[in-house]
């Protein structure tokens, strides 16, 4: 029973995932894809929860859905006017054939390593505490990553401030 | 727990921090130069007390940071550049853009992204490190607000590269997956040569391709480097590329040394492409910064070619070809900047009768494009020979072979930037003026091409010490 | 003692012209009485130690058999050593007085004949130069030796000719013999070469005694070839027909040059070559038959271009080269005495009559047709007398030089073959014609109004006399004294005069000289007519065959065409496979980079590809996906 | 049963999709929201593996969190570089960033 | 005596030149010249001491320097000389020392020039000393760059533009070492197993008879090297470069590289080639025994086609190449005897041609053979240069192009009868169009257009004299030269005794 539920609702999530990802790159209205894509996150923490990755499904719906999405949404909105003068689309996409070959062949070589690949299935006993765990593991073992992605914002921040702020002055 | 390891990394944030301060500090309208002084001042203390470090090989949490010697060859590699980068930019980026605080901290912020992936041990370090630097490159490339170049290099380069990172990613997420493991020693201790880890070795060397620039993964980089303000595109040439090399041959000797068969036959093909590629376009152009791309891609190439080797020797090679390659290249890009400095544009045209106007600056430009191209008896014929005599020893003398044939043909192309500046009269009577520091950068640049190629015992000893301790 | 001394010191008689030569050509060029001195001064000397080489070889009994010979290494490497040295038997010390008397007797003669000319000096150190090298030659101990002289005899012999270079023709000519004499060099050294391989020496005095060793062992096949090929040397330096083309051009020279080089010594260096290799053709008979024919037709051939030509020094040409025939001939039929006795009495009396043609171009300057001439026996009486002393001597008339020489060339060829002696005779009787017609319309006959003839200067005329008494006894007097049992191969040959054969040439040369008398001097028979009548033989004989415009042709044509060709080519092929290889890289740049649109998808594109590439590559490698994809379970 | 095939085959999915979308997608805003759907595939699989293969240590888990800090990063100065482009010459479309080229 | 490191003197004088030159004004341009010839004057006095203190008798490497230098390579900065090639060495001094002079009359930039000039210089000489492999190569390239910035700043365009024509030079010559560099790797890897790997000549030679090197690889090894060394030398079909290159330089240049630069190749060809991989050469003898005769008759036949003076030195210098391949083709002592005393004489000669044609260009401003003539009425010395040239060229006895080819002919006509007898055969063409330039252009009627035309005289006199005293003292005491080659000969004489020379072709006729 907790089985079949477990699987519906993987289902649902794998579903809503993909065809709201497919959403986001069929639609040729900006802002569609953008709140497609904050569905697609969405999906991808319920994917995070059955997971039980409970820690990380919150800080995909914070992070994703409260921050990325949202600044998609804006820049969408800031960069509407977007002239499309001199853009020949024959010309300039590359032709959706191709493109789909591409991805395609991807999906499929993966799935084929997928389903050759012999997993070493642990059989290890899952963590329950999972977010303090995991603040433990970055403030010890993964320090060094911790303050290079510290840098790593505030660089960002510093670079995304002067990049914005423009030579007006 | 030894933070001590740490300390150069943190020594440069704190340097980069102190700098952002002190700019804040500073009237709006006093010079910035002081603060590239006070950078170069700093960094020049860390190098020196990076020497201190050798010796000490030594792990850091859970082996995810190792400080080795060829951890600290890069590290002084790239600090090096960082160094001349910088004295022989300040004119450049004074002219440049008024947030010269900035610029200097994020290029050292940047320079710290390096040294992380010289000591990364595991796929995260290496990918923080690598996005670390990644990502303040992307801001740097974009950083000349005035040129519609600068900030479409940026976006073509931020579009592509996090793409390629996606890429990596998503191989590292298979090698995790397959192994159980994201340390290096413990991914070769579980490694086979199962699909997904093949998949996952693939999708990552890809990535890596994607940073050194290593055809067809290339593409990126002739916009990029064309459209970026000089110093940055001197560091992508010199120090990012040397920090892919950094981790490339980390993970490819450590972790994936048993799949040796596998990839390289790829990595021979994806190296003689290089070669190729970067020098036959390299023909048609008539910017010296996108000239200097594609030749960095064929040097990419020449670099990725010592990976055949897969040994002690051949690592040497590259880590060498690193050194004269970064050292050949701050004395190109000097010149490039003095001339823009100049008439505020790159084309090959400018360098017309530099040979009058400033016979040692001419003369700095030929010995660097030479040694690329090397010849002796500048550093590159060294290089090279290191390179291809460790590979023919594998087998691998087509390769060689190419590569010597290859970088004849580029002497076509460097000589067509010789000819320019010797024989073309200059466009105007201006009387030529280069800064202090970029002379000596510039003389700098000259005596090591020169010495490395006459007397590379020294250079080839320390590669070889941070080769092996590789093993 | 003074024999002696010249013996021992032989190898002064080359070093003092040499000395000249650098004295005179760095030193003296602008000091022309100077270079005059010094330069007869040496050959003064050089013809005194020869003479007394000459003695001391008589009185110290040198044969041909028991040669003097010193030696001092040149060359010497592993495998090859090369000496320099003096060699002297009779038929050298021969030479070498022949060489330095008319050396000598030449440069005496240019005093007068080149005073005012501008390159004075420089005439002088060419004529010293010629004169060492002529004599290194003769004294040559072995085949390098003889070949680096004979080179520089062809170099002077090209400067010679060449002397008065502003003349367009003068400068054709002398590199025309340079490259003529060239061809013949080349066989010749072909041949040394094949010598040097086969023997391992080029010592003339080692390879006399290897080759019947040779013979005996490996028979004479090879060794006619390689006779052949040294043989072409003396045809292309002794003028033998079909090289001989380039001597009558030579005589753009001035003429004392013509007289030296083209007449007395240089040209019979060819002859003297097949003297002194002489034990190597001697045992080749079918190299020998070729030899002699080859003379023989060349006597015969030149003697008939001879007829009709009208320039002085081109008849005189033309009789050098069919003389040179008879030495050839003689040589061929393997009489070295009568080639070598004639080669004597040939110095003696051609250089008397070049030197005698010089006098009349000197009185008559830019006046070479003889047809422009004509009664000059008054106003020149002494250079009529040489001359006609040269005929005589030519023609054979006894007691002059060239009929006891002549006889013995007739008879020893009598004894071998008849078809030979005919051509022999009748080219004796043609000689004699044309000489005649020579002198007859030259110094007989009206004077030309606008002639202002007047005798040579006493320097020219001192050469004159001498050598005019010496084509007059030196047929006799050596004949008298047994010639030939010093200057001989083999056994000494001394058969006295077959009267018959004798009488048979004096007779026909006397019957040629009075038909060209009544044709030419009587006046009753108009040449023109008879030129007329036989206007084909007459055209084909003055236009010499034609050979000449057959070799500018197949020069042309064959040597200049492959050059075009092969330049076309190198413009157009060559030069395009190179261009084209290099073109590649180029093209292929331009190719690839039109890759690099700038659009960032491409890009993309480009690289997921080459990602897509790579993986599937790597996983299809895979041994597990492998498996599973063949069936089995891992 | 769903097993770790299954998030993998999502994951693998959404990846292809987001390669799809950086190919196509004509506005540099729209390849940015391809390349963040490529970052979530990744972090599907991350979390699966961790979840699967590594349940006691959480690396996979780990491995997640900083690549969402850096696509975080990634995306705020992707947003002020598309500021800037948009600011220079008034179009986010990808094909008109073709100033420099060949 | 003995520890004088003469040959490290004699290296470096001309580099202090360069050194002290780079700090002089640019203005300076009599004491720039002054201080170049004096620089090259030491160096060529040094060396004609080496030349006479050189012990014949003995034999061998001597003036020997070996300080180690990369040891983790085995490079050790190996110098020594031997007969093979003192006799280069001194010939790049003689001509170096000319070119000094030859290029007096250059004003643009002569700064530049000279520094170049001697940076050619040294590299030549060092190509010469060493006896390292490495070092060899250091110095191998050296000479191509500042070549290519010389044509194309104080070249000339005739046919083909000066930038065309260096580029074709530098290009093909650098295509050409790329291959050479190839064969050395492959030769470097091959001979000594790892951690015993040297690049000293001395060494690898060895590695053949210790039997490291098997045939296969030697004979692959020296393929490459062929090529590099092949095009060096301007063999067929690799010569393209040449008369392009020669054509577009200015004087001192071309005099550089047909009279010096080029024998690297064939120096290279013995001391790399023969010395080191005896099996290969004897796989690819026929070969270039055959290109040989392609050589010397395709290219006189082109020279014969030719109107421009350089071309016509420049291919005729392809073909006297055609000489010295074959005399090394021939694989016997007195044939490589032959090969390098050639390359020497045609060293001296093609310099002083070069220099001649130099100055009938600066004083009439035409090279065209046709538009010339008649110059021996203005210009005597100038005629006498030439002359001297020319004659050499073609090979006459007492000037030094003969024994060379003398000695060339008898030892290869051992081995290859019929190859050999086609060489010969080119002196008759060589005559050809030797005595057509000479005529055209020295003799012939006075021309007015030339009487302003002054003779050489001063500075221009050096080359001529030191360069023509040299072709004749040479041929008429070979000795000097011949002695000197032949005492270098010994290494080489084991290794043929070795090799049992099979002679191919008609070469069975004389067993």
């Amino acid at each position: 029973m907790n089985e079949l539920i477990y699987t519906v609702a993987f289902y649902i999530f794998a579903a809503i995932t993909v065809a709201a990802a497919f959403g986001v790159v069929t639609k040729s209205n900006l802002v569609h894809s953008a709140l497609l894509l904050a569905l697609c996150f969405i999906g991808v923490s319920g994917l995070y929860v059955l997971l039980q990755a409970d820690f990380l499904a919150a800080v995909q719906i914070l992070i994703y859905n409260g921050a990325i999405a949202i600044v998609f949404v804006l820049g969408t909105m800031l960069t509407r006017r977007s002239s499309r003068h001199g853009t020949n689309d024959t010309e300039v996409n590359i032709p959706s054939r191709v493109v789909t070959l591409v991805s395609g062949l991807f999906v499929v070589v993966t799935l084929g390593v997928i389903a050759t690949t012999p997993w070493h299935y642990s059989s290890g006993v899952i963590v329950e505490d999972t977010p303090s765990l995991l603040a433990q593991l970055i403030l010890t073992d993964y320090m060094v990553v911790m303050e290079a992605a510290a840098v790593l914002l505030l660089a960002a921040m510093i670079g995304a401030i002067v990049l914005a702020k423009g030579v007006e002055e | 727990m030894n933070i001590a390891l740490l300390t150069s990394e943190i020594a440069v944030v704190i340097l980069a921090l102190l700098i952002i301060v002190f700019d804040l500090l500073m009237p709006r309208q006093e010079a910035r130069r002081s603060l590239g002084y006070f950078a170069v001042c700093g960094l020049l203390g860390i190098l020196v007390y990076t020497f201190n470090q050798h010796g000490a090989s030594a792990t850091v949490y859970h082996g995810f940071f190792v400080v080795d010697k060829f951890a600290l060859f890069f590290k002084q590699l790239f600090i090096v550049a960082t160094i001349l980068t910088l004295l022989f930019s300040f004119d450049y980026i004074e002219g440049l853009t008024h947030n010269t605080g900035e610029f200097y901290a994020l290029l050292l912020l940047s320079l710290v992204g390096m040294m992380v992936m010289a000591s990364a041990n595991d796929l995260l370090t290496v990918f923080v490190g690598l996005e670390l630097m990644t990502i303040i490159f992307y801001i740097l490339v974009g950083f000349d607000l005035r040129s519609s170049k600068s900030s479409e290099a940026g976006t073509k380069y931020l579009i592509l590269g996090s793409a390629a990172s996606a890429v990596l990613l998503y191989g590292m997420s298979w090698v995790y997956g397959f192994t159980g493991s994201i340390v290096l020693s413990e991914i070769a201790a579980h490694i086979t040569a199962s699909p997904a880890m093949l998949l996952g070795l693939g999708l990552m060397l890809a990535g890596f391709c994607f940073k050194m620039s290593i055809v067809p993964f290339h593409m990126w980089a002739p916009d990029v480097y064309e459209g970026a303000p000089i110093p940055v595109t001197a560091m992508l040439a010199m120090a990012s590329k040397a920090a892919g090399v950094a981790v490339l041959l980390r993970v490819f000797l450590v972790a994936f040394a048993d799949l040796q068969a596998y990839w390289l036959t790829i990595v021979s093909l994806l190296a003689g492409l290089s070669m190729i590629v970067g020098i036959i376009v390299a023909i048609w152009q008539t910017n010296t910064k996108r000239m200097l791309a594609y030749s960095s891609i064929a040097q990419a190439g020449y670099i990725l070619s010592g990976l055949l080797a897969a040994d002690a020797a051949g690592v040497k090679g590259m880590l060498f070809y690193a050194v004269l390659y970064m050292v050949a290249n701050v004395g190109a890009f000097a010149v490039t900047t003095a001339v823009n400095n100049q008439y505020g544009s790159d084309k090959i045209d400018d360098l017309s009768g530099l040979s009058q106007k400033s016979p040692f600056l001419a003369v700095v430009m030929t010995v660097s494009l030479l040694s690329m191209a090397g010849l002796p008896p500048m550093a590159g014929f060294v290089g090279k020979m290191y390179i291809f005599m460790a590979i023919t020893d594998k087998g691998y003398f087509w390769i060689a072979m190419l590569g010597l044939v290859m970088s004849m043909v580029s002497v076509y192309y460097y000589m067509l930037v010789v000819k320019v500046m010797y024989s073309k009269e200059a466009k105007n009577q201006q009387e030529f003026t280069a800064s202090v520091s970029l002379r000596i950068v510039a003389l700098i640049s000259l005596i090591a091409t020169l010495f490395i190629g006459i007397y590379p015992g020294p250079l080839a000893e320390l590669a070889n010490a941070a080769a092996r301790s590789l093993w | 003692m003074f024999n002696q001394y010249a013996l021992s010191h032989a190898a002064l008689i080359p070093l003092l012209p040499a000395m000249s030569f650098i004295i005179v050509g760095f030193f003296l060029r602008r000091l022309p009485i100077l270079a005059a001195t010094v330069s007869v001064c040496m050959s003064l000397i050089s013809f005194a130690l020869s003479l007394g080489v000459g003695y001391g070889v008589i009185a110290n009994n040198i044969t041909v058999d028991n040669p003097l010979i010193q030696r001092i290494p040149w060359l010497s490497i592993s495998g090859l050593t090369v000496d320099m040295g003096v060699y002297i038997d009779p038929i050298s010390a021969m030479m070498l007085v022949i060489v330095t008397l008319v050396a000598l007797m030449v440069q005496i003669y240019s005093i007068g004949y080149m005073r005012g000319d501008a390159g004075f000096g420089r005439f002088f150190a060419y004529l010293s130069l010629f004169a060492s090298a002529m004599l290194g030659l003769v004294i040559a101990v072995n085949f390098v030796q003889l070949f680096v002289f004979w080179e520089l005899v062809g170099l002077c012999s090209y400067l010679l000719i060449g002397y008065y270079f502003h003349k367009i023709s003068a400068r054709e000519a002398a590199k025309k013999a340079f490259i003529t004499t060239r061809i013949g060099d080349f066989g010749l050294l072909v041949g040394i070469l094949f010598l040097q391989i086969l023997f391992g020496t080029l010592d003339f005095q080692q390879l006399a005694s290897n080759v019947p060793l040779y013979v005996a062992e490996h028979g004479t096949n090879l060794l006619t070839i390689v006779a052949l090929l040294l043989f072409l040397g003396p045809i292309g330096k002794s003028g033998q027909f079909p090289l001989h083309v380039w001597l009558p051009d030579a005589m753009e020279g001035p003429t004392p040059v013509s007289a030296l080089i083209h007449a007395a010594t240089m040209v019979v260096a060819g002859v003297y070559l097949v003297a002194r290799a002489f034990f190597l053709f001697s045992v080749l008979p079918n190299a020998m038959e070729v030899i002699a024919w080859i003379g023989a037709f060349t006597a015969c051939f030149a003697a008939s271009i001879a007829f009709t030509q009208r320039d002085i020094k081109r008849i005189l040409a033309y009789s050098t080269v069919s003389q040179l025939g008879y030495m050839m001939l003689a040589l061929g039929v393997g009489s070295v005495t009568a080639s070598m006795f004639h080669l004597m009495t040939h110095a003696f009396f051609k250089a008397l009559m070049f030197l005698a043609a010089g006098a009349v171009l000197h009185g008559l300057p830019n006046k070479n047709d003889i047809f422009e001439m004509g009664g000059l026996r008054h106003k020149m009486p002494v250079t009529f007398a040489a001359m006609t002393i040269g005929v005589l001597a030519i023609s054979g008339i006894p007691p002059f030089a060239g009929f006891f020489s002549k006889d013995e060339i007739l008879l020893a060829v009598s004894q071998v073959s008849m078809p030979l002696y005919t051509i022999a005779v009748v080219t004796s009787f043609m000689t004699a014609f044309y000489m005649a017609r020579l002198l007859i319309v030259v110094f007989c006959g009206s004077e030309k109004p606008d002639n202002q003839p007047h005798e040579a200067p006493m320097s020219m005329r001192i050469p004159l006399v001498v050598l005019g008494v010496l084509a007059v006894i030196g047929g006799y007097i050596p004949y008298a004294n047994h010639f030939g049992d010093w200057v001989r191969f083999g056994s000494a040959s001394h058969e006295g005069l077959h009267w018959g054969i004798a009488a048979t040439s004096t007779v026909l040369s006397i019957l040629a000289i009075s038909l060209a008398w009544y044709i030419y001097g009587s006046g009753k028979v108009s040449p023109d007519k008879l030129s007329r009548r036989f206007s084909t033989l007459y055209k084909l004989s003055f236009h010499k065959y034609y050979i000449d415009e057959f070799y500018l042709w197949l020069n042309h044509t064959f040597v200049d065409g492959l050059g075009k060709i092969l330049y076309w080519l190198e413009l157009h092929f060559v030069e395009g496979i190179v261009n084209g290889i290099a073109g590649l890289p180029v093209g292929l740049g331009d190719l690839v980079r039109k890759s690099q649109t700038g659009k960032l998808q491409r890009y993309g594109l480009i690289m997921f590809g080459a990602m897509l590439i790579l993986v599937v590559w790597l996983v299809l490698l895979s041994p597990l996906f492998k498996g599973v994809l063949s069936g089995g379970d891992y | 049963m769903i097993g770790l095939v299954h998030f993998l085959t999502v994951a693998a999915i959404v990846f292809a999709i987001g390669l799809y979308g950086v190919l196509s997608k004509r506005t540099i805003v729209g390849i940015l929201m391809s390349i963040e759907l490529m970052l979530n595939a990744v972090n599907i699989n991350l979390i699966a593996f961790s979840r699967f293969i590594t349940p006691e240590v959480l690396t996979g888990q780990i491995f997640a969190i900083f690549t969402i800090t850096v696509a975080a990063a990634e995306v705020a100065v992707g947003m002020a570089m598309i500021f800037r482009v948009y600011y220079d010459r008034n179009t986010v479309h990808a094909a008109r960033l073709d100033e420099m080229r060949w | 005596m003995v520890d004088f490191p003469l040959l490290t003197t004699i290296l470096l004088t001309p580099i202090w030149g360069i050194l002290v030159l780079s700090f002089m004004p640019r203005e300076a341009d009599k004491t720039i010249k002054m201080i170049s010839a004096v620089t090259m004057a030491i160096a060529l006095g040094l060396t004609l001491y080496a030349y006479w203190a050189y012990d014949v008798s003995l034999g061998g490497l001597q003036y020997i320097e070996n300080v180690p230098w990369i040891t983790e390579l085995g490079v050790s900065y190996a110098l020594g000389v031997d007969g093979i090639s003192l006799p280069l060495l001194l010939l790049t001094m003689l001509v170096g020392f000319s070119t000094i002079f030859v290029s007096w009359n250059v004003e643009k930039r002569s700064k530049e020039f000279f520094i170049q000039l001697l940076l050619l210089v040294v590299g030549a000489i060092g190509t010469f000393v060493s006896q390292d492999l490495f070092i060899f190569l250091l110095f191998y390239e050296l000479g191509i760059i500042p070549s290519y910035i010389m044509v194309v700043v104080w070249g000339s365009s005739e046919r083909v533009s000066k930038e065309y024509a260096a580029m074709k030079l530098t290009i093909y010559l650098l295509l050409g070492s790329a291959f050479m560099l190839a064969g050395v790797i492959a030769l470097y890897v091959n001979a000594f197993p790892a951690g015993m790997r040297t690049f000293s000549m001395q060494v690898l030679a060895q590695a053949h008879m210790m039997g490291n090197l098997s045939e296969d690889v030697q004979v692959f090894t020296f393929f490459l090297l062929l090529l590099g060394f092949g095009s060096t030398l301007s063999m067929w079909p690799f010569y393209s470069w040449a008369p392009d290159g020669y054509a577009a330089a200015p004087t001192g240049v071309s005099m550089l590289h047909a009279g010096v630069l080029k024998k690297i190749g064939g120096y290279g060809l013995i001391r790399i080639g023969l010395l080191i991989l005896p099996l290969g050469v004897k796989f690819w003898a026929p070969f270039i025994a055959f290109f040989a005769v392609v050589n010397v008759l395709y290219a006189a036949f082109v020279t014969i086609a030719q109107k421009d003076l350089k071309y016509i030195v420049g291919y005729s210098s392809i073909s006297h190449m055609g000489y010295i391949l074959i005399g090394f083709a021939a694989l016997n002592v007195i044939s490589i005897d032959g090969a390098i005393a050639n390359m020497f004489a045609h060293g001296i000669m093609s310099a002083l041609f070069f220099a001649m044609i130099g100055l009938v260009y600066d004083k009439t401003n035409t090279r065209q053979v046709l538009s010339l003539g008649g110059l021996a009425h203005q210009m005597p010395r100038v005629a006498t240069g030439f002359m001297l040239a020319g004659m050499s060229s073609l090979g006459l006895p007492g000037l030094a192009g003969f024994i060379p080819e003398f000695t060339t002919f008898v030892g290869a006509f051992k081995v290859y009868p019929l190859h050999t007898l086609l060489a010969i055969s080119g002196i008759v063409f060589t005559a050809l169009y030797i005595l057509r330039v000479l005529a055209n252009v020295l003799f012939g009627p006075r021309r007015a257009e030339f009487d302003t035309c002054r003779d050489a005289s001063g500075v221009e006199l050096v080359s001529l004299v030191l360069l023509g005293t040299v072709l004749v003292v040479v041929g008429v005491f070979p000795q000097l030269l011949m002695g000197m080659v032949n005492s270098g000969m010994e290494p080489v004489m084991a290794l043929l005794v070795k090799l049992h020379v099979t002679p191919t072709l008609l070469g069975g006729v004389f067993q």
